[in-house]
C-alpha cells in the first residue's frame, strides 16, 4: 500500500501537505525520495526503484517517457512554479522591483539556471528588464545550485535579495520580508509535470494517486495554497 | 658437523666477501674492528640480508643456494642484534614469550626459570622496554632469543653494556648452553676476555674479508696477528683436572707441559677445563725461585721472539712440553737474561684464570 | 529537542552506514596500505594516487559514475544482477561500497604511514623469533600501528556521518533504507524547515563528539608506547 | 578534447584555491597538530574530537552554518565589515576559509601522527646540542614529519579539488570568482550534459592524477630513511 | 670548583635518591651494576628529567634550585647517550656540525679535523645513520657531542661498541680535553680499565643511592668495595717521569714508594704521569730475585689481609713508602710465605701499564 515519489526538492514539502489527506482518504502510505530534478531522472534511468516522477520540470519527464523508461501518455503538468524577487527585510524589495535597476544590493542570490527552472525563470527576468548582462558583469550574481540553496543563501542574509519559488517563501501568515512578484509574461511558465514510472505501469495505486494530484479539488488547493498557480 | 658460509654482498662503499666453513658446533667468535663487517655477517647468515649471494649450509641443512632461500621464520636461529629490538608494545614477560610461544613444545630445551634467574631480569618482565635500562635491556633481548631454542645462536656483542658481575653470571649459562644442548653459537665481541672464556674458533675479519681465522688456541698463539698485540694477548690452554687441594681451595691442572695451581675448581678429578693465561702475566727466571707468592712454575723452550705493539717490549712463545705459552717481556730483559729461540727457561705464571 | 520518527530511522542508518563501511574499509586497506608501505615496484606512485583520486572529483559526480557502474546496467551491477545478487544502486550495501570508495583515502593513508613508521628492526627481530610473515604482521606491525587505525577509523567514520553527495546519488534517498542523516537534514533544509534540520544537525554533532572524545580519551588511556620504545 | 572557457577559468580557481587553501591549513595546524602531540592535558580528546567535527556535518549544512557565520549579519563577517576588510561571503577568501575549515581534520591528523612518531630521543639530544625550542622544531621534527605533511597536503589539497558543498553554498558560484570546477561538472551533470561533464572530470583526474603520481614519486626519491634510523 | 648535585626522582619502583659533591674538574666515573640508575643520573645532570626534585650547581653556576630549572639547550653540555641518537635525516657530518653550528665562534675550542681524524669517522661523513656500523654510530654521537665544545660532558658507556684498538685511540683525547681544555666528566663506565686511565673521582651507585664515592685512589685500594673483588682490581698510582732509556725503549718513574720502570712514555723528564698496577700482577717475594724476567721490585710493609672472591684467593694492601699497592695471592702462598700485617715484602711486579 506504499507508493515511492521521487519528486523535486522544491516540492517535496507540499507533497507532505499532500501525503496527509491522500492517506486518510485511500489508506495508501506515500514514501517521498525529495532530490534535484537532474539526479532523480539519473537515478531513474539507472533503475531506481521509483513508481511516480514529479519533477520541477516538464523536459526530465518527456524524456523518460521517450526512453520508455515511463508510461507513454502518463505526463501532466501538475503544478506552475512561481518566481518571487525576495528579501527577509521589510522594505528592501519594492513591489515593482526598481530595487534591481537601483542597484542598492551587493549580491543577488538565483538558483544556477542551467539546472534549477527557477534559475532560468530568474534569468529570463533580468534579461527581459536588461540587467543581466550587468549583474553578470560585476559579479553580483550569487548562484545555488537548486532554488533552496538560493533561499538559505538569501536567509542567512549573505545575499541581500533573490529570486526563489513563492512556495518556499508563503506560508500561513503570508509572507515576511518584502518581496515583487514579477508579471508572468517576463518568463517562460515554469510547468512542474508528474509521470507514472515504468514499474509501476501496472500499479493502480499510483496511477490512483497521480489521478487524484491531477484532478482532486483538495488537492488542488493544497498546491495553490502552497504558493504554485494550477496548469 | 660445520657452517660452510659463502656470502658476497655490496652495501654502499662496503663490501663483504666471505667464504668460511667454521665448525657446527661450539662458540665461534668473530673478531675485528669498528665497520669489518661483522653485524652484516650474522645479518647474511640469519637471512636478514636478501639481495646476497651466497650459499650457506648449517650442519648439512642447506639454508641458502643458488635460487633457494630459506625464510629467516624457518631457521631455528636466536638472534642477539647489536642494539636491542625490543618490541616496544610488549612489556619484558611479553617479549621474552614471543619466541618461546612459537617453539613447538618438544622442541623447548631451555628453561623459563634458568633464564629468568640468570639473567636477572625477574624484577623487569613486567616494565615495558621504554622504561627499562640499557643493560636490562640487552638482558631481556638475550633472554627472548635463548627461549626460542634455537639451533644456532647469532650474538651480536650480547653482553657489551653489562658489568662484569653479571656478565661473569651469564657466560657460564652461555657455555652450558653449548656444551648440554650443543647450540653452536657465532658470536661478536670486542672482548677478548669473552674470547678465551667461550670461544672453539675465531674468525678475524678485516673490512669485510676473512683476514685469518682457526681454531682458538691455534689463533691465539700466533705473533702474526694483530690479537697478539692487545693487552689481554695471551693463550687458553686446554687441561685435566689432577688433584683438588681442601686446606688452600686449590686445583692442579695437569696438561702436556706440566701442571697449574689454579683457584678451586668444582669440576671432578679428570675432567677437562680450560685456563687463560696472559702474556703479561708470564715472566721467566733463569733459575727456579720458591721464595715468591709465584706458585706456578713451569719448563719451557723459547720457539720464537717478536716484536710487539711498544718498542720496548717482546713477545716471546714458548714450548712447555707441546703446550704453546706466550710471554710479554721488556727487551732489557731479553738482553739482562738472554732471551733467544731454543734456551729453556723456567716460566713464572703470575696468575692463572681458570675458565671452565 | 524531539525528532521525528523518520529523522530517528535516518540517524540509525547513518550509524550503521558509518560503522559498516568503515569495519570492511580497516579490513581491505590493510592490506593495501601494507603492500604501499613495503613494496619497492616503482609503479608504486601512480597507485598512491590513485587512492586519492576519489576525494578529486565532487562527490555527486562521484556518486553518479559508481550508479553508472554500480547500476543494473554498470560493469559491476550488472554482473551482480545476472549472478542473482542484484545491483547495488539504490540499495544499503550500494551506500556501504560508495562510501568506502569515497573514503578510502582517509583510510589508506594512515595505516601506509604507519605501516612506514614501523621499521623494519622489530619485524625483523620477530622473524629470527620463528614468526612467519601474516604472524609478525598480526603480533608487530598491527598493534604498533594502533594509531593509524585510529586515525583512519575516526575520519573514515566521521567523514560517512556527513557524506551526502555521493549517497544521494547512489542511494536515491529512500527512507529506512537508503536515507541517512545528511540526506535527512538535506531534506529538511530542502523543505525548509530549518528548525528540524538545526535539530538534527546538532544531534549529529553532539552525539558525533561525545563518540569522538570518548574514543581519544580511551585512546590516552591505552597509550602505551611510541614506537622508538 | 575542448573546454570551454568557463570551465578552463573554473579550473584555474579551482587550483588557486586549493593551493592557497592547502598552504595556509599547513602552517595553521602545524602549531595545533605540535601541541596535540605534546601536551598532557587531560581535555586534550575534546580537542582531537572538534577538529574532526568538520566532517561529521553535510558539506552544504557546514556551508550553510558558515554563511551564517562569515555572512555580514554573522560574528566574523559583521566584525570583519566593521572593521573594513568586507564579510566573507561570496569571496574567493571566504571559500578559502570554507575549505580551510572542512579540510582541517586531514591535516591535523597526519600531522598529529607524524610528531607523535617522532618520540622525544632525538629532540633531547637536539637539546643537549644547544638547540632552543623553536630551533629543535624546525630542524628535527620538521624534517622527520615529512610524510605526515606530505599526507596532509595531498589530502587537504585533493579534498579542496573535489569539494562542492561547502563551496557553491558559500561562495555562490561567481564565474571568475568562486565558480570552481567541481560545480562545473555538477551543473553539466544536473543539465544532462553529459560530454562535458565528462571531459571537464576526465581533465581533473588526469591533472590530479599526473600531480599525485609526480608529488609521490619525487617523494619516493627524496625518502632517505624511516624514523627509527 | 665543584659540581652539586642532589636529585630525587621515582620511576615505577625505581628511586633514585642521590647527594653528591664532584669535583668540578676531572672525569668522575659512575660506576654500578646494571640497573644502579647511572643513565637516570646523568639525565637529571643534564635536565632532561624535569620532574626532578632536587638542586644542581655546576662551577659556581647554578641550573636548578627549588623553583628554577635551566632549560637543556642553555646548559652547556655535551651528552652522549647509551644508545646513539642520531639524527636519522642527517648524514654523518650533518649530525657533527649540528652543535657545532649552535656554538658561539668565540667558544669553539675543538677542532673538526682532531675530531674527525681521532674518531676515525673520515670514511661515514656522508653516510645516513641507518646504514652505519654500531661502532661507526657511537663515534658519531661521541664526535657530535664534543664538537659543541661543551663546558661538562655527560658521557653513557660512549666506548662500549669500540673494538679496544679504537678505545686506545680515543682514550688520549679524552684525556686531553680533560686536561687542556679542563672539561669535566661524568663518565659511566662498565670498563675499570677506563675507569683507572679516567678517572680522578669514582661514584659507586646501588640501587639509586650511593654507595660510596671519592677520590680514585682511595675508591681503588678499599678491601670493602666490590671494586677490589672484579678480576681487574689493581691501583693507580701517581708518579713523575725520572729517566729515560733510549736503548730498552723504557722510562723509569719515581714515586713516593720508589720507582718503577715502564715502557719509553712521550712525556718529558719531571712531567706527572700515571700508571696502573693490578693486584694479579703483584706478587710477593722474601728475597730479591735479579734472575727473572719481572723488572720492577720495591719494598713495601703489608697493611691488610682480607678476603677475595674465591675462597683460594686473598687480597693484600701494602705501603710502599706510602703508595698503596694492592696483591692478589693464593692463599697458600700467604701459608708457605707467611704473609700478615706489618711484615715487609719484596713486591713483584710483573707488568705496569702507563697510563698517562
Ligand atoms: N648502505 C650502506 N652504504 C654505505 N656503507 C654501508 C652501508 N651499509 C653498511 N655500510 C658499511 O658497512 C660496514 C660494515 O658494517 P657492520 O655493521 O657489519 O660493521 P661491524 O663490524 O658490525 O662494526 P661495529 O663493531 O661498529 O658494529 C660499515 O663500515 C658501514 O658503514
Ligand atoms: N618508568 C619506569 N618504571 C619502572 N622502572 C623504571 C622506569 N624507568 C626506569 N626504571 C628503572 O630504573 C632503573 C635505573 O635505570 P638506569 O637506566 O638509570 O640504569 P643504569 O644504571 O643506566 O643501567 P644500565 O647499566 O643497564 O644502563 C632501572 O632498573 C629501570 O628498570
Ligand atoms: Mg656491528
Ligand atoms: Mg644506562
Amino acid at each position: 500500500a506504499d507508493i515511492r515519489v521521487a519528486v523535486a526538492a522544491n516540492f517535496s514539502a507540499t507533497l507532505h501537505a499532500l501525503a496527509v489527506p491522500y492517506k486518510a482518504a485511500t489508506g495508501y502510505q506515500l514514501i517521498v525520495s525529495p532530490g534535484a530534478t537532474g539526479a532523480l531522472y539519473s537515478q531513474i534511468v539507472n533503475g531506481a526503484p521509483f513508481d511516480v516522477f514529479l519533477a520541477a520540470d516538464k523536459l526530465r519527464p518527456q524524456k523518460l517517457e521517450e526512453q520508455g523508461l515511463a508510461v507513454v501518455g502518463s505526463v501532466f503538468v501538475y503544478a506552475l512554479g512561481v518566481p518571487v524577487l525576495w528579501s527577509p527585510v521589510a522594505g528592501r524589495v519594492d513591489d515593482q522591483g526598481a530595487v534591481l535597476t537601483q542597484g542598492q544590493f551587493r549580491h543577488l542570490a538565483i538558483a544556477e539556471p542551467r539546472t534549477a527552472p527557477y534559475g532560468a525563470a530568474a534569468q529570463e527576468i533580468l534579461q527581459a528588464l536588461g540587467l543581466w548582462d550587468t549583474l553578470e558583469r560585476q559579479g553580483q550574481l550569487v548562484r545555488g545550485s537548486s532554488v533552496a540553496q538560493t533561499h538559505s543563501q538569501i536567509a542567512s542574509g549573505a545575499a541581500e535579495l533573490g529570486f526563489v519559488a513563492l512556495s518556499q517563501v508563503r506560508t500561513g501568515q503570508g509572507i515576511s520580508g518584502s518581496y515583487w512578484l514579477p508579471d508572468p509574461a517576463l518568463y517562460a511558465p515554469l510547468a512542474q509535470a508528474a509521470v507514472l514510472l515504468r514499474r509501476a505501469s501496472a500499479n493502480s495505486q499510483a496511477r490512483h494517486f497521480l489521478h487524484w494530484l491531477q484532478h482532486d479539488p483538495q488537492a488542488q488547493r493544497i498546491i495553490e495554497a502552497a504558493g504554485y498557480r494550477r496548469a | 658437523m660445520s657452517i660452510d658460509a659463502r656470502f658476497r654482498l655490496r652495501q654502499g662503499e662496503f663490501l663483504l666477501d666471505v667464504d668460511l666453513s667454521l665448525p657446527g658446533e661450539g662458540v665461534t667468535v668473530i673478531f675485528g674492528a669498528s665497520g669489518a663487517g661483522k653485524s652484516t655477517l650474522l645479518r647474511c647468515v640469519a637471512g636478514l640480508e636478501q639481495a646476497t649471494a651466497g650459499a650457506l649450509s648449517v650442519n648439512g641443512v642447506v639454508w641458502q643456494r643458488e635460487a633457494f632461500f630459506l625464510p629467516v621464520h624457518q631457521r631455528a636461529l636466536g638472534v642477539v642484534f647489536q642494539e636491542p629490538s625490543l618490541f616496544p608494545h610488549l612489556n619484558g614477560a611479553g617479549n621474552l614469550r614471543y619466541g618461546l610461544k612459537r617453539t613447538p613444545v618438544h622442541e623447548r630445551r631451555i628453561s623459563w626459570d634458568d633464564v629468568v634467574q640468570l639473567l636477572g631480569i625477574g624484577p623487569v618482565l613486567q616494565q615495558y622496554p621504554h622504561t627499562m635500562s640499557g643493560g636490562e635491556r640487552q638482558r631481556i633481548a638475550l633472554g627472548r632469543a635463548l627461549l626460542a631454542s634455537p639451533r644456532l645462536l647469532l650474538l651480536d656483542e650480547p653482553l657489551a653494556a653489562l658489568d662484569d658481575a653479571r656478565k661473569a653470571e651469564i657466560l657460564p649459562f652461555l657455555e652450558q648452553l653449548r656444551d648440554h644442548f650443543s647450540v653452536p653459537m657465532l658470536y661478536v665481541t670486542h672482548s677478548l676476555r669473552e674470547v678465551a672464556r667461550l670461544a672453539d674458533s675465531l674468525v678475524l675479519l678485516e673490512a669485510g674479508k676473512v683476514r685469518a681465522h682457526g681454531p682458538l688456541q691455534a689463533m691465539l698463539s700466533r705473533l702474526d696477528l694483530p690479537l697478539a698485540l692487545v693487552e689481554d694477548a695471551g693463550v687458553v690452554i686446554e687441561a685435566v683436572v689432577a688433584e683438588h687441594d681442601a686446606q688452600w681451595h686449590l686445583s692442579r691442572l695437569e696438561f702436556s707441559g706440566g701442571s697449574l695451581w689454579v683457584t678451586r675448581s668444582s669440576e671432578p678429578l679428570g675432567a677437562a677445563v680450560r685456563c687463560r693465561v696472559l702474556a703479561r702475566d708470564v715472566s721467566l727466571a733463569l733459575e727456579r725461585n720458591e721464595n715468591s707468592s709465584i706458585v706456578n712454575l713451569l719448563q719451557a723452550e723459547v720457539v720464537e721472539v717478536a716484536a710487539a705493539d711498544f718498542p720496548a717490549h717482546l713477545l716471546v712463545k714458548l714450548d712447555a712440553g707441546g703446550t704453546i705459552i706466550l710471554s710479554r717481556i721488556t727487551r732489557q730483559s731479553q738482553a739482562r737474561i738472554h732471551i733467544f729461540p731454543g734456551k729453556r727457561f723456567w716460566v713464572q705464571i703470575k696468575s692463572v684464570a681458570l675458565l671452565r | 529537542m524531539m525528532l521525528s520518527a523518520d529523522d530517528m530511522t535516518a540517524l540509525w542508518v547513518t550509524v550503521q552506514l558509518a560503522a559498516v563501511s568503515t569495519g570492511l574499509l580497516l579490513l581491505l586497506a590493510t592490506p593495501l596500505a601494507w603492500w604501499l608501505a613495503h613494496t619497492r615496484w616503482r609503479g608504486r606512485a601512480l597507485i598512491e594516487a590513485l587512492v586519492t583520486l576519489p576525494l578529486v572529483l565532487p562527490p555527486t559526480v562521484l556518486g553518479f559514475y559508481l550508479l553508472l557502474l554500480l547500476g543494473p546496467q554498470g560493469a559491476v551491477g550488472g554482473f551482480l544482477e545476472r549472478i542473482g545478487v542484484g545491483h547495488l544502486a539504490f540499495s544499503f550495501s550500494g551506500l556501504v561500497v560508495g562510501s568506502m570508495v569515497y573514503s578510502l583515502p582517509f583510510v589508506v593513508q594512515p595505516l601506509h604511514n604507519a605501516f612506514a613508521a614501523t621499521g623494519s628492526r622489530v619485524l625483523e627481530a620477530a622473524a629470527t623469533l620463528r614468526a612467519a610473515s601474516l604472524d609478525r604482521f598480526l603480533t608487530i606491525s598491527l598493534p604498533l600501528a594502533r594509531r593509524g587505525y585510529l586515525t583512519a577509523a575516526v575520519l573514515a567514520f566521521a567523514h560517512t556521518l556527513g557524506e551526502f553527495g555521493v549517497i544521494i546519488m547512489l542511494g536515491g534517498n529512500i527512507p529506512g533504507e537508503t536515507r541517512v542523516a545528511s540526506i535527512a537534514i538535506y531534506n529538511h533544509v530542502e523543505a525548509m524547515d530549518y528548525a528540524a534540520a538545526h535539530a538534527l544537525a546538532l544531534i549529529l554533532v553532539v552525539l558525533s563528539l561525545s563518540l569522538l572524545t570518548l574514543v581519544y580519551a580511551l585512546n590516552r588511556r591505552l597509550r602505551i608506547v611510541g614506537v622508538t620504545g
